[in-house]
């Protein structure tokens, strides 16, 4: 858990990534930080995000990445 | 094995949708790019003035000299006169368009006068393709376009009879 | 059927009628049947190739279904598999599902290639190669780019098992024909707008009348200043010969207040008639000209294109197995910092290549798609940068700042955007430079301007609809316009749409002397 | 609900008012520019008890005198003759007159025979613009259409007229409700004269055959003649200008051989009217002035009254009286010009 939100701050140090639920919604983060955290997921913990995860509920908090991540890992 | 049967009836499908395509779009509205660069405009010469059509028609008279006579037309209602000049060998025209006369029409009248391109009342129809271009055989006339002017020329037996430059514009 | 015509508006006025009289179960019927009749008065012969679309799409996503359905009754029956043999079920059914979809891209994308882009590709071989190979000249059904992308949309969706198919072939019809948006947008997503496709509809007067209120709204736009700007705008592009140096600032100008005004006004339309028959159409722009930068541009213009390029090409690209290796071998090679750009570099030139190419069959548009993806590849190189500068500088936060932003987009889009209507890529990067020169800047403005069918009132109007414009622009940044106006009194309500409606009829450039124009979007 | 239907109601009314004024306010008024407009509509108010109609282009009504006819024969006429009247223009007004009358005797001038298609959307406006709205006025429209009409614009002529907003004049405001009233019977009086001096040669044309759709209506006029009792008889004004081609008058004179009919060539009978090109018109043999508008009513009144047995009907007082002021407004319109010409050398306006 520690080391992914290491990948998330590496990208934007800016954002608030413990407590923000609408990093979508809000238009916090843009298409280049979703594709840089799933290249960084990919590269630093062998996790493949395919394209239809790519759904704003997956990406509006770092909980959701998460739980995204988990589901997918169990897979 | 599915996924190539798959593929290939989607092939043929579009192969099939392509042809039926291919009747040609009738209201294609594209610009043809290549349709910018147009041929010169059909000029007369009377000595060294050059009459163009759609020309402002003031400077023209001017060059041209005194005339043989003139006719004033008023249009049925509106404003504009059409006015017709004639001189040696030839009538010119002109209409007004925004308070300016602009020319109209050139008639050559008689063989006193010739086209730039050397064709005068009497000459052969040969001549008239060979100066011009490709027209319908046997025609008792031909007119050859560009952007402004339409270049009129009646036959009578394969002789020329009537030579005429008509500005085109919309009325 | 252009919107802009009488004939729309007796159409609507019909199959409004009937919409609200016949019982409820049979509008969405109706709405299909009107959009066919609508499809059918731009030439009949081009039903064939909607219908072609529409018929392939609901069948492949029916297949789809099927192949679905039949995996979830298999795991369903047999709860007592081992994990593996359920991934693997899993995985025969999605890859039936991809291969179904993928057919059906191939089909449709191919109809829509072989129609728009067969002569582009003739056109360039001619000329690489000199060969003479003849144009063929296809015809380009009405919105056949907007109504592809739609259905092309939802097969992935299906195929990605974010939403059921549509099993009704009419039903499924309606959502690629539907008569509003088939024009020029917006591409619609298939979940969001079958939420008030298909409903029944009481007559909801409030909302009727807040539809038409936006659609007399775009119609001022298209008829009052885009239809008059048409001539001035092909005037100067048509012949550069003629009009160089400040008339091609003028074209840069006049043209993208032109697309501004033709394509929202258009989209305007065609939401404000939807909501008229109780469907609620995704918005298309959102102020765009208020937009600081370009890729905010990006994001407010064009909305439900930018995002179908989003969600159907950049996020596939960026997350394929294939890039992910490029990704791995730049950042070896190059280095984490620069290794972990270059795959969402990549997808986003790609995006913009396709984004040009869906603009038009020509050079024009891919170098414009790419000059629009070189600015954005730049802005966010210089991102550090700006930081540092908003850090150092504290103007730029003030009111004053942002309006120069806004200012600076705006003319950067418009220089793009005069791409669009010169006939050629070498031509434009011509004619652009000698805006810095000193020609025609002293006959432009002493009757220069004049040349083109307009006149100095002409102008007068559309400087006055611009600054109509820019207020209706800063009040809708509240919120919609149309419920601030449902909010004031009866009489100034119904005054400001009355006023509307004579200044559209008596400003609009219509009738004998204005060429009614087609929506510039109407065949991209 | 009730409430809601009152509103929708009052907000239609209002905007339907509005743009009915509006309508009236940008549609040319043809009263002090282009008078030549008001000639269509100033029929109706004048229908009914006309033996003799004329219809054509301006070689009708600048040519013919009705009260001259009425003064000198008793022939009661109104001429629908509007500019650059095409022939099935012609057919339409002589469909749109049977509406209110059916005369004696139909004239018609044939120098529009020209034209074999519609030519110009502002002259199509002065002839059909003024038309009562009718099945015949719709079939007009439709007859007469260039590319870029549409009938709606006749309908709702705002659609047209809507960018006149800038070239509004106190002559719009003036006629907002009133017409002025012009013509004598459809006869557009001018008393100036030019002499028609040297007329330029005409220009060979490239093909000299009479149009399909003229002959197509042309024929329509005389069915409608024959079918309701109606002499036609075909004319060709005494004008020097446009041409009148031999290759015309040879197809026209073939056509009233082949059908029985009448045909008078004005130009011919030059010497028999005593027309004279040096006074008898008003802008060099385009058209004629009064006196020889005149001098042609008095023959064609003689051949109206002997050859086709028009009546005399001075002794019907209604009629006298109607026509006793028809006369008073010709005389008054006559001096007014003279007038003009007097103190000011040009004849500028009709009053």
């Amino acid at each position: 858990m520690e080391e992914f939100m290491n990948i998330l701050r590496d990208i934007r140090p800016d954002v608030d990534f413990e407590n923000c639920t609408t990093l979508i919604d809000d238009k916090i983060l843009d298409s280049f930080d979703i594709i840089s955290i799933i290249t960084e997921l990919n590269s630093q913990m062998d996790v493949a995000v395919p394209a239809d995860q790519i759904i704003p509920e997956n990406f509006n908090s770092a909980q959701a990445l998460w739980a995204m991540v988990e589901k997918l890992l169990d897979e | 094995m599915r996924k190539r049967v798959l593929a290939a009836v989607a092939l043929i499908l579009v192969l099939a949708i392509a042809l039926c395509a291919c009747e040609k779009g009738s209201n294609d509205t594209s610009i043809n790019p290549n349709s910018g660069a147009n041929s010169k405009d059909y000029v007369f010469k009377s000595g060294s003035t050059v009459i163009e059509m759609k020309a402002d028609a003031e400077a023209v008279l001017k060059a041209l000299g005194a005339y043989k006579s003139s006719y004033e037309a008023p249009s049925c209602a509106f404003d504009g006169m059409d006015k017709i000049y004639s001189y040696n060998g030839f009538d010119l025209m002109t209409y007004s368009q925004n308070g300016k006369d602009l020319i109209s029409g050139v008639v050559l009248r008689d063989d006193t006068v010739e086209t730039p391109e050397g064709i005068a009342i009497g000459s052969k129809a040969e001549d008239v393709k060979k100066a011009y271009g490709d027209f319908e055989k046997d025609a008792t006339s031909a007119t050859f376009k560009t952007d402004n002017c339409k270049l009129l020329i009646i036959f009578d037996g394969g002789v020329v009879t009537s030579i005429q430059y008509i500005a085109l514009v919309e009325k | 059927m252009s919107f802009v015509s009488l004939g729309f508006l007796l159409f609507l006025l019909i199959l409004f009628i009937l919409y609200y009289a016949l019982p409820r179960r049979f509008q969405w019927a109706l709405l299909l049947a009107g959009s066919l009749v609508f499809y059918a008065f731009a030439s009949p012969k081009y039903l064939i190739y909607i219908a072609v679309t529409a018929l392939s799409t609901w069948f492949a996503g029916k297949l789809i279904h099927d192949a679905y359905a039949a995996r979830d009754a298999f795991l369903k029956d047999t709860p007592d598999i081992t994990k593996e043999e359920k991934k693997s079920c899993k995985e025969a059914a999605k890859k039936k599902g991809r291969s179904i979809m993928v057919c059906c891209l191939i089909l449709n994308l191919g109809i829509l290639a072989v129609c728009k882009y067969t002569d582009f590709a003739i056109g360039t071989i001619n000329s690489l190669f000199g060969t003479d190979i003849a144009f063929l000249r296809f015809a380009l059904p009405m919105g056949i780019s907007f109504y592809t992308f739609q259905s092309m949309g939802y097969i992935i969706d299906v195929s990605r098992g974010k939403y059921q198919a549509e099993l009704n072939p009419a039903r499924f019809a309606l959502f690629v024909t539907f008569f509003p948006q088939l024009v020029q947008g917006p591409i619609s997503r298939f979940d969001q707008l079958s939420q008030t496709l298909y409903s029944e509809h009481a007559f909801d007067a409030q909302k009727i009348t807040q539809g038409a209120w936006r659609a007399v709204w775009g119609f001022f736009k298209k008829m009052v200043v885009a239809d008059r700007l048409v001539p001035v705008v092909t005037g100067i592009a048509q012949n550069p010969d003629k009009y160089a140096g400040g008339y091609v600032l003028a074209l840069v100008f006049f043209y993208t207040i032109q697309l501004y005004a033709d394509f929202t006004g258009g989209i305007d339309i065609t939401i404000g008639v939807a909501k008229m028959f109780g469907v609620d159409l995704a918005e298309n722009f959102e102020r765009p000209f208020f937009s600081k930068n370009i890729t905010e541009f990006w994001r407010r213009w064009h909305i439900t294109m930018g995002t179908w390029f989003k969600d159907y090409i950049f996020y596939p690209v960026s997350v394929s197995k294939w890039m992910l290796k490029v990704s791995k071998w730049s950042r070896a090679k190059l280095g984490t910092q620069l290794g972990k750009r270059v795959p969402v570099y990549l997808s986003t030139i790609l995006v913009w290549l396709a984004t040009g190419i869906w603009h038009g069959a020509s050079w024009n548009f891919v170098v414009w798609g790419l000059l629009n993806c070189l600015v954005i590849i730049i802005s966010q190189e210089l991102e550090p940068l700006y930081a540092k500068f908003h850090e150092k500088c504290a103007f730029s936060n003030t009111r004053g700042w942002d309006i120069f932003q806004m200012f600076r987009t705006f003319w950067l889009m418009a220089f793009l955007r005069v791409l669009d209507v010169y006939r050629n890529v070498p031509l434009t990067f011509r004619m652009v430079p000698t805006i810095f020169s000193s020609k025609g800047w002293s006959e432009m403005f002493s009757g220069g301007m004049l040349k083109f069918g307009l006149e100095v009132r002409d102008y007068i109007i559309v400087a006055i609809a611009l600054v109509i414009f820019l207020i209706v622009g800063i009040l809708q940044g509240k919120k919609p316009v149309a419920e601030q106006l449902a909010e004031k009194p009866l009489v100034p309500r119904y005054l400001i749409v009355w006023i509307l409606i004579i200044v559209i009829l008596v400003f609009g450039a219509y009738g004998i002397g204005y060429d009614a124009t087609q929506f510039i979007y109407n065949q991209f | 609900m009730k409430k809601r239907i009152v509103k929708i109601v009052i907000c239609v009314v209002l905007l339907a008012a509005t743009l009915f004024l509006l309508q009236k306010l940008l549609v040319p008024k043809y009263a002090t520019t282009n008078e030549e407009g008001i000639l269509s509509s100033e029929y109706y108010a004048n229908a009914g008890n006309n033996d003799v109609l004329f219809i054509g282009d301006c070689e009708v009504y600048t040519n013919f005198s009705p009260v001259k006819l009425w003064r000198d024969y008793g022939i009661t006429s109104y001429i629908r003759g509007t500019p650059q009247q095409l022939t099935w223009q012609s057919y339409y007004m002589l469909e749109d007159t049977l509406r209110y009358e059916t005369p004696k005797v139909v004239v018609f001038n044939v120098l529009a025979m020209k034209y074999a298609e519609p030519q110009n959307e502002a002259y199509n406006r002065l002839t059909l613009d003024g038309m009562k709205w009718s099945t015949t006025k719709l079939d007009a429209v439709k007859a007469s259409m260039t590319d870029e009409e549409t009938v709606a614009s006749y309908i709702l002529p705002l659609l047209r007229f809507h960018s006149r907003w800038s070239e509004l004049t106190s002559e719009d405001f003036n006629y907002l409700f009133k017409t002025e009233k012009l013509s004598h019977n459809g006869y557009l009086m001018r008393v100036d004269a030019k002499p028609a001096g040297q007329v330029p040669d005409p220009v060979p044309l490239p093909d000299y055959t009479i149009g399909p759709k003229c002959w197509e209506y042309l024929d329509k006029i005389r069915e409608t003649c024959d079918k309701n009792g109606i002499r036609l008889i075909l004319i060709k004004a005494p004008s020097l200008y446009p041409a009148w081609y031999d290759q015309w008058e040879k197809q026209i004179e073939d056509y009233a051989g082949k059908y029985g009919l009448e045909y008078i060539n004005f130009l011919e009978l030059a010497d028999e009217l005593e027309m004279d090109y040096n006074t008898d018109t008003y802008d060099a043999g385009l058209h004629l002035n009064l006196s020889g508008a005149e001098k042609m009513s008095a023959w064609f009144g003689k051949y109206l009254s002997e050859k086709c047995g028009v009546e005399d009907r001075r002794s019907d007082a209604a009629l006298a009286a109607e026509w006793a002021e028809r006369e008073a407004f010709y005389e008054y319109m006559k001096e007014a010009q003279y007038k003009q010409l007097r103190e000011e050398g040009a004849v500028t306006r009709y009053k």
